[in-house]
């Protein structure tokens, strides 16, 4: 049993959000997340009730409160494993993870790769600030070295993780990214998300505005999205550019940047997106990207079909007394009689 | 009862304890499991302790190798596997040096003379083979040529060595059964069952089991064999088996979810010596859903989110794992929703004794949380009790929304008793606050009865909702930082978990109600007290005794009851725990008795402690 | 001590309470830093508290947004940050609203009324203006126009509205100084220092600064200002700052290596209210090694690394991440490393009140592990004493080689007061067990003294040895599962921390010692209970205090102590948790006195509950 | 400061063997790691008290006491933390951590990953033997999917983590494979993780003869492994079989089986191995390779130079005092007349 879009119900998005006003800082990327969110659950077909939003802690993790469905705010980094259980345990319901940078991938590394390892039916957002909001401004695991926090006031010594790396890594069979400020992206990408079936990872580069302002304006600021970002396009080349004019090409494993004809010939050695390919290197390679060498790419790096985890979740119930007698239990009168229950008191004989 | 076969002098006996003893490669679990099924299926009560080496597989012949299974079988009585043993069966030298401590003078032990060879003798840490000094000379030696005789009856089999050689358990088990007059047929079947794919092996252990036995019949043991009384009062009418105390939880799970029409959830993660409990009920997937978690920290987490949905939600564990899970045990507190937490105690602390028992998580159980957190605590007091205690934990996590730690341990979980298998509708209906009115539906209103929150499972149109660590409000269950809502609510917190009172039964003593001494026991120790004070009273000696199932809250009866007593002894395998816990609740003095060793307590301890104490002495 | 400028009529005062409340973003936490530290550089004693609103930022206006900054000063007596207001400064309607309950009666509000329009006033949740209604009828209300005033003063400075509103604070500083005849050099200096690469802000600052006087010495506001009365028995000579809690603890752990000898290592993760003492520690890079770790379990688990290296090693967290720690700190314990875990207790259980304070997890540092697992627990009685109660932790964990607790609390680290800066050579040598001689070494050995095992630092050529969480055997530090060693080892690890005893000052009763009441605290009650008796002595009124530094082990004199008085009394922020230690332990009962509101006590309420007692009223 | 080799002190593999026999089954890998990591010891220059091995709980994690160094047996999954804090602080030691699949991968796997990121110069030996050993018999994290255990009656449902793979999208600046019965290679690459500035992991393929008996048996008997494996050469190709006769190649990112010619020229689109290329993604794709639609890779797959972690920490010291007043302490005298303290006292001007 997994979801079975039942019909459209004609719920909006308004009917999605809860009475409690979102307590976000003003610009904050998440309001962009809950619009996006709420503007997607409609679309699926299924009742308020059968969806449950699930977070762990950080300001990331006050979604749940915003969303009128089923919401539980967990403990921190801990989301997975609560969204987990709810979801073998009832596979009827459509079950959504928000989680932040520091609750996915610091405390709660382990379950993130575990749950997508595994292959549930669930959908995890994960709001990366590159920066702990809630407790006002600690470097997180997707920190930029160097950056000067709270908690690295001599600038960060850490290596980054890069979260579709490890997703890929552990075996997502759904991974994206996108831009708090590309709607229509988001949209797109939480629409394939929900229609995937298997864990559905989005990875969204968020603005905190307090404590972490612009650091991704170098990919989301209109005048130089275009020249720093690459929108991935299935069965496509890797052409970006405000002018359409430069191309990622492939040189062993190596990716780099061409000028490029818009319009015109592919060099033999472009890069090809392809999300359906079942060795993941390839959506690994696109995960390693990063400016200022390459385009950073958004949207879907991979999309595949795998056994879904919930499935092996079904149990049918039967006869629980034959269960506890199991196969050596015998019967006694209230003489004190004994024997032998049933098949087990089959002769003995074999020699 | 007594098979026809055999015809030497049968000397008719109450209980008897034995222990078989060897190297972790001899198979001796199985020739103990073996025993005490055909023992329990004779009609005789059994109570088993298996004992294993630590952890990890120890050098052949070395005395950390050695694994033991205990049994103590018979007519009357049998509340334990036994203080120390009439029989030991030792397979070799460290067998035998390390179970010299648990035999009764004049014990009868049943040597593999075979294995006692210098190099084994000397791994067993003997300077000198104790079959030649004086060592043994308290005892009955029977020698048996155990490899030699295995050798000969397979003879013909075409069987390498090594596999002849680990034939022997079955002589062994054969031998014993002739000794003590078992019937043959259920070991019988169960080894074709077991062995019918290899044909060879198959053979080979056939032919061993019925050399065993014939080594017997030929006289060449001893001439006088055993043989348990036939029971006075019966069992009364009604299936039974042999359970051991992890495999009674598992049941008690799938119980009690099936009484309170739920779906079970487990998650859990392994851990010695609570593995058993996911690995039986992963055996029974048809009837639950098992997640092998991560970790134990996913563990409860997942089962937090199956409660969410409206499961029957548990976890299992033992120490470190239960130490894992005290963040998330908060959070199932704060949110109110019910949960099983089973922790199979074993010796700590940190890695501590894996293997060896323990009643030391107690104050943990009740106080090892951040803030003001409190929850149910619960007990089992046997094997079989487990499958009990387990349904009333559930039957508390059920009836008043809130996380109940069930307290079992590695003596209880992998020992073993025989169990009445009940109908599962003599057991209880467990009730639930599941709801389904949207009217005026808040999630944290109460029920004036239990003070449970309603549980409105996700999937419930109209009842949408949201939950969370942060302090709610009264009611609304709404996010509030009110300083006089933190105050009601930690108030209400506890208050619902005092209500459990309640449903105690007024606390059952025994024994001598009128005695100067009330022995009061919790958990794994109920079988050695209540053997001690029924041996006490038969003296002559007045003593009461009491057990608890509930911890917290205690009964509410528990005060004046020990108020009657001029004094209450309290034997737990910690330093103390419960009587800290009794001292600070209800400020009486309590004479504490305490073994922290990774061993259960022997009857005959408590007996002679009981002795000992003043008011008794006179 | 009163500057020259300033000519209206001056009232000499003992002390004052004033809170400056507004809107999150108001930077009102960055007003009441700068009148404390002016105010403490004036002479006067200081403690202060900070009041952040819940974890995340409300919308603007409302009472969940609302960020305060409350400071008692003056020249006598200051032991706490005031029970309730003589002044409150209000920059819009939400922070009146909610600072109402804590106003004395006729205390002074000064307002900025152009925030009283009525978007502002319908957030706050008001129905009417208040300054409309009677509701302010009890108070002195001072209208002030805050924005207009400010912006007339910056006017030409060419800054967005939006740039201008945000220098209203510095008005309200300014104003607050003319009030209470505050030293403007300071704040002044550290304007430019703060806002010196940004020169139009800092121009702003600093006419919004001057104009905010301007406006008192214009006779705008009232005609008489305040001062505090000369000091009458001067600190002491020496190097004074203000310190917060957090701080100090940090300070203490620098502190303690350094006398050690040892480096110092920190494994921490971010968390509220502790993240504090990991971030001012990170800040002295050059003086120690701090990792913020991926959790709390690493967090912990690196620092037991760096113990094992020989490094004083600490890890700090507050409620959820010392939960998380649990199985780390039995390791410690079976180990015997020597460990300081920082928990900045905050209002549980669960995520609970994140930024509000509470005694909640002693019970849980006192029993919150599997096993018999004691280790020792010491807690801080002030933000200054943070930094003794820390090196008192490190000595403990270097002397007997333990993990102990440290528990301070979100009030205490974030709260803040006058400290002495002693000199290093002041504070004691820290004496360590480190060992190099390899003659005759075992891990398990033990000093006769404290029964602390030698400390081989990984590197000391000679002593290579393995530990782990495993059962030890005496002595050797083998694994060992025999249960005479499980026992002798369970009895020695309890019996090291009993030791500490024997360093435990005698404990020092204040007030009047021949009273029928004992006041007993613990923690961050002393200086509301310190002020409490005072009080009450000074009124005649016959009541005795005695403040606990140790909590395990308990100072040896207290039992004795506490029965030489008719009744004692014991205020915590929980339900109770040191008053069950004591009566589990010594069987005396206590009255309780609770509060869990996720505030601490005022000094009024204990005063009043001492009135009450029957031993009291007579 | 970091572990600078003292000079050849003349200890044998014998040295480092301390006087308890190892508790491990007959026949067990874990014997084989044993005496290839005493025997690397040797090499390395340094005294045996510089050496500190760190383990979690399971049967590799006895590891510990058999070696005749400093060891520490930890927790169940976090012996990478206990060792992170002691080479922080100690930057002089040789740490070496010894874990299980589920030690490392299951409950550990966060501590697994950021460990590696960090990159500091701690060695990791990850014994993968597909199971539970010292509990008896469970799945792991890296159990093959179908495969019946204790804990899988009816056979694993969880798709199989790849340790490699993992470490690879942590950053892994070295990362190895080797079979525990291929002591030749065994040596080579411990050698090379032991030389290795920074975080080096090496997966070996172990067998526990009593829960797991064979899991890798096609990849280690002698008949087969040279045709399901292939060994790692740092830029040459990727040539296997008994024969050398096949040889992998690559289309697009689809690694591929090819017949060669021994000696012969190579496929234009043959596989070249290059261990030291700064992208991970060549190393990550070959992580992905697996029996029996590809050999096997054994060796290593990356060794890359990157900032080593702890050589950020390194205190000198100072004056603490300094310190403790701050910048806004001040001096009272005995007749409690204050003075500010040194730069403090500067004039207030700047207006
Ligand atoms: C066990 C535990 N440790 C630490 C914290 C404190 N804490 C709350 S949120 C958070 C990190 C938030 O960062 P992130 O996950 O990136 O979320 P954001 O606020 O940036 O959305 C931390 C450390 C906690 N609540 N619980
Ligand atoms: C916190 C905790 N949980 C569970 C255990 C039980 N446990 C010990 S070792 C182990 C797994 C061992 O597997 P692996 O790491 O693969 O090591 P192996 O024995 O196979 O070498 C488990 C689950 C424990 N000791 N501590
Ligand atoms: S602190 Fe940052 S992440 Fe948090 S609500 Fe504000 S802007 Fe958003
Ligand atoms: S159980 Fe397996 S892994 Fe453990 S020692 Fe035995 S063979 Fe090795
Ligand atoms: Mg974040
Ligand atoms: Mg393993």
């Amino acid at each position: 049993m997994t979801v079975v879009p039942t019909n459209n119900l004609g719920l909006k998005r308004q009917d999605f959000l809860s009475t409690i006003d979102p307590k976000w800082c003003a610009g904050c990327g998440c309001y962009s997340v809950l619009r996006w969110l709420t503007g997607t659950f409609p679309t699926m077909g299924l009742p308020r009730e059968k969806f449950a939003v699930i977070s762990g802690i950080g300001c990331s993790s006050r979604t749940p409160y915003y969303v009128d469905t089923y919401g539980f705010h967990t403990v921190h980094g801990r989301a997975m494993t609560v969204a987990t259980g709810l979801k073998l345990s009832r596979p009827d319901l459509s079950v959504w993870v928000m989680t932040g940078d520091g609750d996915a991938l610091s405390i709660g590394g382990n379950h993130f790769i575990h749950m997508i390892r595994r292959n549930p039916n669930i959908k995890v957002i994960l709001f990366n600030n590159q920066i702990y909001g809630l407790t006002k401004g600690q470097a997180s695991p997707t920190t930029a070295k160097g950056k000067k926090t709270k908690s690295t006031p001599y600038g960060s010594i850490d290596p980054p993780i890069r979260p579709l790396s490890m997703a890929i890594a552990a075996g997502a069979t759904f991974a994206a990214r996108v831009a708090d400020t590309d709607g229509q992206l988001m949209a797109d990408v939480l629409q394939q998300a929900a229609d995937h079936r298997g864990a559905a990872f989005v990875e969204v580069l968020l603005n905190c505005v307090i404590f972490n302002d612009g650091t991704f304006s170098h990919l989301t600021e209109k005048a130089v999205k275009q020249d720093t970002t690459v929108l991935l396009r299935d069965k496509e080349p890797l052409i970006f550019g405000n002018a359409k004019d430069r191309i990622v090409t492939i040189d062993g494993f190596r990716p780099q940047v061409q000028a490029h004809v818009p319009g015109g010939p592919l060099p033999q050695n472009a890069l090809i997106h392809d999300v359906s390919v079942e060795d993941s290197s390839l959506a690994f390679l696109l995960s390693n990207m990063e400016h200022p060498d390459l385009p950073v790419p958004v949207g879907v790096f991979r999309r595949v079909e795998q056994t879904v985890y919930d499935d092996h979740y079904a149990p049918k119930g039967g006869d629980l007394t034959r269960v506890f007698r199991g196969s050596d239990a015998w019967v006694e009168d209230a003489a004190g009689h004994i024997s032998l229950l049933g098949a087990q008191a089959a002769p003995a004989s074999a020699a | 009862m007594i098979p026809q076969q055999f015809v030497h002098t049968i000397e008719e006996v109450d209980t008897v304890v034995i222990r078989f003893a060897g190297d972790s490669g001899d198979g001796m679990q199985l020739v103990g499991d073996q025993f005490t099924s055909t023992s329990a299926l004779m009609g005789d009560d059994v109570a088993t302790l298996p004992d294993y080496p630590s952890e990890i597989r120890a050098p052949a012949g070395t005395i950390g190798g050695v694994s033991g299974y205990q049994v103590c079988f018979g007519t009357s009585d049998v509340f334990t596997p036994g203080d120390s043993l009439d029989f030991l069966v030792a397979m070799n030298p460290a067998a035998l040096r390390a179970n010299m401590p648990f035999l009764k003078r004049g014990a009868t032990i049943i040597l593999n003379e075979d294995a006692f060879i210098a190099r084994n003798v000397e791994k067993a840490g003997y300077t000198a083979d104790p079959l030649t000094t004086d060592e043994l000379a308290n005892f009955r030696v029977l020698r048996v040529p155990m490899v030699k005789a295995t050798q000969e009856a397979l003879g013909a089999a075409g069987l390498s060595a090594k596999q002849v050689d680990r034939c022997k358990n079955f002589f062994a088990l054969g031998l014993s059964y002739w000794l003590f007059n078992r019937d043959v047929k259920q070991t019988q079947r169960w080894i074709i069952k077991k062995f019918g794919n290899k044909p060879d092996v198959l053979e080979a252990n056939q032919r061993a089991f019925e050399a065993g036995l014939q080594y017997g019949k030929d006289g060449k043991l001893v001439e006088r064999t055993y043989a348990t009384r036939a029971k006075v009062t019966p069992r009364g009418a009604g299936v039974y088996r042999q359970i051991s105390g992890n495999t009674a939880t598992a049941y008690g799970l799938l119980a009690a979810a099936r009484r309170a029409n739920l779906p079970l959830f487990l998650g859990s993660y392994p851990i010695t010596p609570a593995t058993d409990i996911m690995q039986v009920l992963q055996q029974n997937r048809e009837f639950c859903n098992v997640l092998q978690a991560e970790d134990e920290i996913a563990g409860i987490g997942s089962a937090i989110g199956a409660a969410f949905g409206g499961a029957l939600a548990a976890t299992s564990t033992s120490g470190p794992g239960f130490s894992l899970k005290t963040e998330f045990i908060n959070l199932a507190v704060m949110t109110e929703l019910p949960l099983v937490i089973v922790d199979v105690q074993r010796a700590g602390p940190s890695t501590g004794l894996p293997t060896k028992t323990e009643q030391s998580d107690l104050l943990q159980a009740l106080f090892g949380r951040h803030g003001e957190s409190p929850l149910a605590v619960v007990s089992a007091s046997s094997p079989r009790d487990c499958f009990d205690a387990t349904i009333e934990a559930a039957r508390i996590a059920l009836k008043y929304m809130t996380p109940v730690v069930l307290l079992t341990d590695g003596y209880l979980g992998n020992g073993s008793e025989v169990w009445r298998v009940p109908e599962l509708d003599e057991l209880p209906v467990l009730k639930t606050h599941l709801v389904t009115n949207p009217e005026g539906f808040k999630p944290y209103t109460r029920d004036p009865e239990t003070l449970a929150r309603p549980w409105a499972a996700v999937g419930t149109p109209g009842l949408e909702h949201r939950i969370g660590g942060l302090e709610k409000e009264d009611g609304s269950g709404n996010i509030s930082h009110s300083p006089a809502n933190h105050q009601r609510m930690t108030d209400l917190r506890a208050a619902k978990i005092e209500k459990i009172t309640q449903d105690i039964a007024p606390t059952e003593v025994y024994g001598d109600p009128n005695a100067p001494v009330l022995v009061l026991g919790w958990g794994s120790t109920r079988g050695v007290i209540e053997q001690a004070i029924g041996h006490l009273n038969k003296a002559g000696v007045p003593v009461a005794g009491a057990h608890l199932r509930h911890l917290n809250p205690l009964p509410p009866d528990l005060k004046a009851l020990m108020q009657r007593y001029k004094r209450v002894l309290l034997p737990e395998i910690n330093s103390g725990q419960l009587a800290y816990h009794l001292r600070g609740k209800y400020l009486i003095d309590i004479e504490q008795f305490n073994k922290v060793e990774g061993q259960p307590f022997r009857a005959d301890e408590i007996e002679a402690k009981i002795r000992s104490m003043p008011e008794i002495k006179g």
